[in-house]
């Protein structure tokens, strides 16, 4: 239920409203009709055809969007046009809103919420419902506990027919919307399991003036490492929210995350690129991205990691640490030295390279006028004041 | 005997004509672990890694001819679920997998299989287990360690390589060395190993590596301020991390507030554990705690 | 306090609007089993069987607001099965149904499922559990019984009462009366009950009625032999059956000379248990071996 | 694996062979292309579209058809046609032949059997698997159990992809059809749970001389209980076979087995049931029939029960044994006396009714000069006198 900005290599897949309802309508859930459009002709055109009062909504993945101006409503397709001028282009929480949905206006008699989230505590997949839609569930968390259900799915035999009757009666849904509501539950299931997803969630999931059950906005973050499984879906993923640094990166087979700070750091291993940046803090530092090049560092790989780190041009120097387990250090350090040559811009590297062939690493790195380190703490230290010379 | 491993455990090697597999079981043989098996289907009666190691077909033909007591998983990560049922359905009580990028939905089904039929799981997404002196199942580099009184379970890699030098270089010793694995769903948890070790004998003190993301440092935390009584020595990794931001680890994220960082440290220190800032002065810790 | 079911029981009844379940309901309530909940999807709220019982939407809402601890399930079998998954979602340890002609494959599921959460499933297609004097669980007659020393555990339905009657008739009373079912897949075996019955101080006695078809009356033999000190006798249903036809009990059913009446009266012999060759001779056989 | 000539109302039903080939090619395993005849000109036209030479084969459900000359081969169509002739209107095991299936021979290189059985004992699904096919598995296990392979599914989980390699490599399969066979063990196992079978079998399952896997042969028994939510398969239940008494009793929802005795029995419950047959045979007579009237029984069932029981011929004596404890044993005297006065034939009818109203029941019976019994031993006593005296 978190909200995650970013999406690097390992870890989640956030769709767009338009893609995840997309997907939900495949699975049987009443989504409402609707359109995209990149510019206010395309807007103009979608109302015209859809009919009678839309909402124009800004298609972006961060949070908030409404109140930033990015969702407006429209009686006719010239206003459609004029709030899509409005709302394309608008700046989101950083983000340039690009497409907007153009979708039916609905007369809401009630919203509710409804989600499944894969509990990485209880160890399986999870419904949460709420009576009190069209809020972030994390508020309703917070301010009402008690007006949350939440439902464990068994993890062997999946959602079952007396939890979807019981999420209905705790929604106090009209008898006559159990059968419908059924559906949408099923379906939304059957999206969560199909897809590999962390995370479904319709919110709201509204019941309209006319008694029909509409799911009004919903969202789908998907699990990358599921995504081989799922070639329709990996086109689905939208690059264009993402830094181009942090795509260049997964490209590469990187993990990179982008930060604000001066030093840049190459570290193989999640872990202990996370240690290598609090302990350049810890130096008096601070870190410029969080950069794990993954097991057994090539050539390339280092060379393309050289590329993204430089990129930024708030790094003043870059800390190399690489605990060559499996990897042969001395070859890694080859691997820098040649990677450095080519390099169009220069900054002082602090190198550490740690466990096989370390001493000869040392000898090469020193042979190339490359700082070197006694230890982790002591490398941190050396990039901190080299960066710090340079600023 | 300290826990899970040691010099009288059967091997076998799921994958182990797999580039990684036979890389690893190489570097496991020269530890000294005894790899008894390795499976590959359709390389029955062939012989890996230099002809030491006989290949079957199944692992439940490995298991009926050789009496393999422990698995090690090195396939990809899409037959790698289908690996650890395969073991488990094979009678084999202990499988530790190494695979990385296994779908959650698909651990999550593997996850609750093998724990109905009792079987301990280490990983997925895991460096493995060592029993210093005694075998070596994984890719934790051998040669880092030094034999001693210390027990060590960690979600990280190559942390766990850096703690661990630190320790050996320090003169400080290991028993046993957990990689738990840092993905959403793994199979042995941090209190599980705790248990173990702290009912090891031959463990006098413990060592915890944990990073951001979920609160299971705050349950162990929990655990060994109720349970151990040897004393515990930690770090957690990613005090700098941005909350909100994946770190790798599928596990290493902060949400709201929850699972950063400080929140595992303070519970850590409340429990009585000792919190280091840098791996490096975990060995002092360790002294201060009374280890020779 | 006999077994399975009492005085102290909260029963819950899955179906208690539909013809059977109102009809049993009553049945119960005058037998003086304390039903203190019923369940009809979108009758919440209602009040059923004269009003003495209060309907609830789900399980889950009858149990917070009752306590029920047994639930006894009279949903047709297109519904039972997930009846019976809810009961145990809501933390009903007893669960007994009646219903009959549910699928074998969804009773898979249902019977590993529950057998994992540590839930009680007696039945399906069974008629029920009878503590005399304590609580009717089901539809076995209750003006049949009499209070006495004697467990009776049961495949059958109607054979049942008529083995009970004659006990009854013979001034032979019982303490609780235990129908398992005939289906493939059942959730108690004789086995289970066996067990409860030899371990309940107010049984002296214990009554096994099995027929023809499976092997379960073959390994309650060897279970007798091995663990049961108290009295037991028998009756097999199904000598004159001809091989190879199915009568009525889809477990009823001898296929190449397995499971023959013959088979499981020898079996049940050599145990040193009394078997009958018609229900009505198991009251002497009862008193032979030294019932008041 | 039994081999259960009759499917009575609770129980199995049984599928011919080409019918569960039908079934079985939907799930994608291989089945020869075939047709049914019923007629000698049928099966000519059949083999010429087939083309090439033809087996022909009885298509019933008792075993020992090949023994029983109801399958041959024909090189040509009119040799079909002559095969078909021959073929059509055997008796096998007393059951008529009236479809044969016209099918290409197959050249056989090797012989599998291939089962999927719901194992009772063992409470889950197991695939049974033996590389001596083409002989019934119950021989095997007698004469060669090491050649079979058992091997138990997860009840929850189901098939899984190292159990398949584990059946091709037990199987000793050559390395280029393993892919083939995981599609045909996938599709068995497919076709044993979506049409909730209590067994699917190939025998044999063959390797041709071309090197391709064909089902020669193949058996569906179906779960009765769940015939519900299959109406698709409802209709494939092959009642010709059956004995017609046995038809009509399931259509008047009575299970009933015709046996060979001249005592009628009508008994509410199986259990009941058999033990009344079987206390009729301790009194020296022969029971006619199994019959389970079920619970409740009221009037009309009662007069059908009569009607079934009274159609075999061999009948002198009816004994009816009902238990009430739900119905009302006045009401069940009633249905009685009411449904006898209506029969074309009259025997001696020994009414023993139990339980709820019990005196007032007895009082009815003997009004209407019915022979009642104390007691379960003494009714069968009475019945196999009044069947003696009618004799």
């Amino acid at each position: 239920m978190g909200d995650h900005p970013f999406c690097p290599q390992e870890g989640e897949v956030k769709l767009q409203e338009y893609r995840s309802k997309e997907i939900l309508a495949r699975y049987g859930v009443p989504v409402p009709d609707g359109e995209t459009a990149t510019n206010p002709h395309e807007a103009r055109e979608a109302a015209g055809r859809i009919g009678g009062p839309v909402v124009v909504k800004a298609q972006v993945l961060v949070g908030g969007r409404g109140k930033a101006g990015g969702v407006k409503l429209a009686a006719t397709p010239d206003e459609a046009a004029a709030r899509a001028e409005e709302i394309i282009g608008l700046q989101i929480k950083g983000v340039t809103v690009r497409t907007v949905l153009v979708a039916p206006a609905a007369r809401i008699a009630r919203e509710y919420y409804l989600g499944l989230i894969l509990d990485r505590g209880g160890q399986t997949g999870t419904i949460i419902a709420s009576a009190e839609g069209g809020v972030e569930i994390e508020e309703t968390a917070k301010t009402d506990p008690e007006a949350i259900l939440r439902l464990p799915l068994h993890p062997l035999i999946g959602l079952q027919e007396h939890q979807v009757r019981r999420v209905a009666f705790f929604l106090g849904l009209p008898a006559e919307l159990r059968k419908d509501f059924g559906a949408t539950l099923r379906g939304l299931y059957a999206a969560f399991m199909e897809s590999d997803a962390d995370l479904a969630e319709i919110n709201p999931l509204v019941m309209t003036d006319e008694g029909r059950l509409e799911a009004l906005d919903a969202k789908i973050v998907l699990d990358d490492s599921a995504l081989f499984r799922h070639p329709e879906l990996e086109s689905l993923r939208d690059l264009r929210e993402e830094e181009p640094s942090e795509i260049a990166a997964r490209e590469a087979g990187i993990n990179f995350i982008k930060l604000d700070g001066s030093i840049g750091c190459m570290v193989n291993g999640a872990g202990l690129a996370m240690t290598t940046m609090d302990l350049v803090k810890l130096a008096g530092g601070e870190p410029a991205n969080f950069l794990d090049i993954g097991g057994g560092a090539k050539a390339d790989r280092v060379a393309a990691a050289f590329r993204i780190i430089l990129d930024d041009p708030n790094v003043q120097a870059i800390l190399i640490n690489i605990f060559g387990g499996i990897t042969r250090g001395d070859e890694v350090a080859h691997g820098i030295v040649e990677a450095r040559a080519s390099l169009g811009r220069q900054v002082p590297m602090v190198v550490r390279i740690v466990g096989t062939n370390a001493t000869e690493a040392a000898e090469i790195l020193r042979a190339a006028n490359l700082i070197t380190a006694e230890s982790l703490d002591d490398a941190a230290r050396k990039a901190v004041a080299a960066a710090g010379s340079q600023a | 005997m300290s826990i899970l491993v040691g010099a009288q455990t059967r091997l076998l090697v799921q994958g182990i004509t797999g580039r990684e597999g036979e890389f690893h079981s190489r570097a496991m043989l020269e530890y000294g672990t005894q790899i008894v098996a390795g499976v590959t289907p359709g390389k029955g009666g062939q012989a890996a890694v230099d002809g030491r190691v006989p290949v079957f077909d199944t692992v439940a033909d490995a298991v009926a001819q050789t009496g393999a007591d422990a698995a090690c998983i090195f396939v990809p990560a899409a037959f790698a679920p289908d690996a650890m049922l395969e073991a488990a359905d094979a009678g084999i009580p202990l499988v530790i997998c190494i695979t990385e990028g296994i779908p959650a939905l698909d651990m999550l089904r593997v996850h609750h299989v093998l724990r109905a039929q009792g079987v301990r799981l280490i990983g997925p997404n895991c460096p493995g287990v060592t029993t210093v002196g005694g075998a070596k199942v994984g890719i934790i580099p051998g040669d880092i360690h030094r034999a001693g009184p210390v027990g060590l379970v960690s979600r990280s890699g190559t942390l766990t390589y850096e703690v661990v030098q630190a320790m050996t270089d320090a003169g400080v010793g290991q028993t046993t060395c957990v990689g738990i694995g840092g993905d959403p769903i793994v199979g042995t948890t941090f209190i599980d190993v705790l248990q173990m070790l702290n009912a090891d004998p031959k463990t006098e003190a413990i060592v915890l590596i944990g990073e951001i993301g979920g609160d299971e440092e705050e349950r162990a935390a929990d655990y060994c301020a109720r349970e151990v009584r040897k004393p515990v020595a930690a770090f957690i990794a990613g005090r700098t991390a941005p909350p909100g931001r994946r770190m790798g680890h599928a596990g290493a994220i902060i949400s709201g507030g929850a699972g950063t960082a400080e929140s595992k440290r303070q519970a850590l220190q409340a429990a009585g554990v000792r919190v280091a800032d840098s791996p490096s002065q975990i060995p002092a810790l360790l002294r201060d705690a009374g280890v020779r």
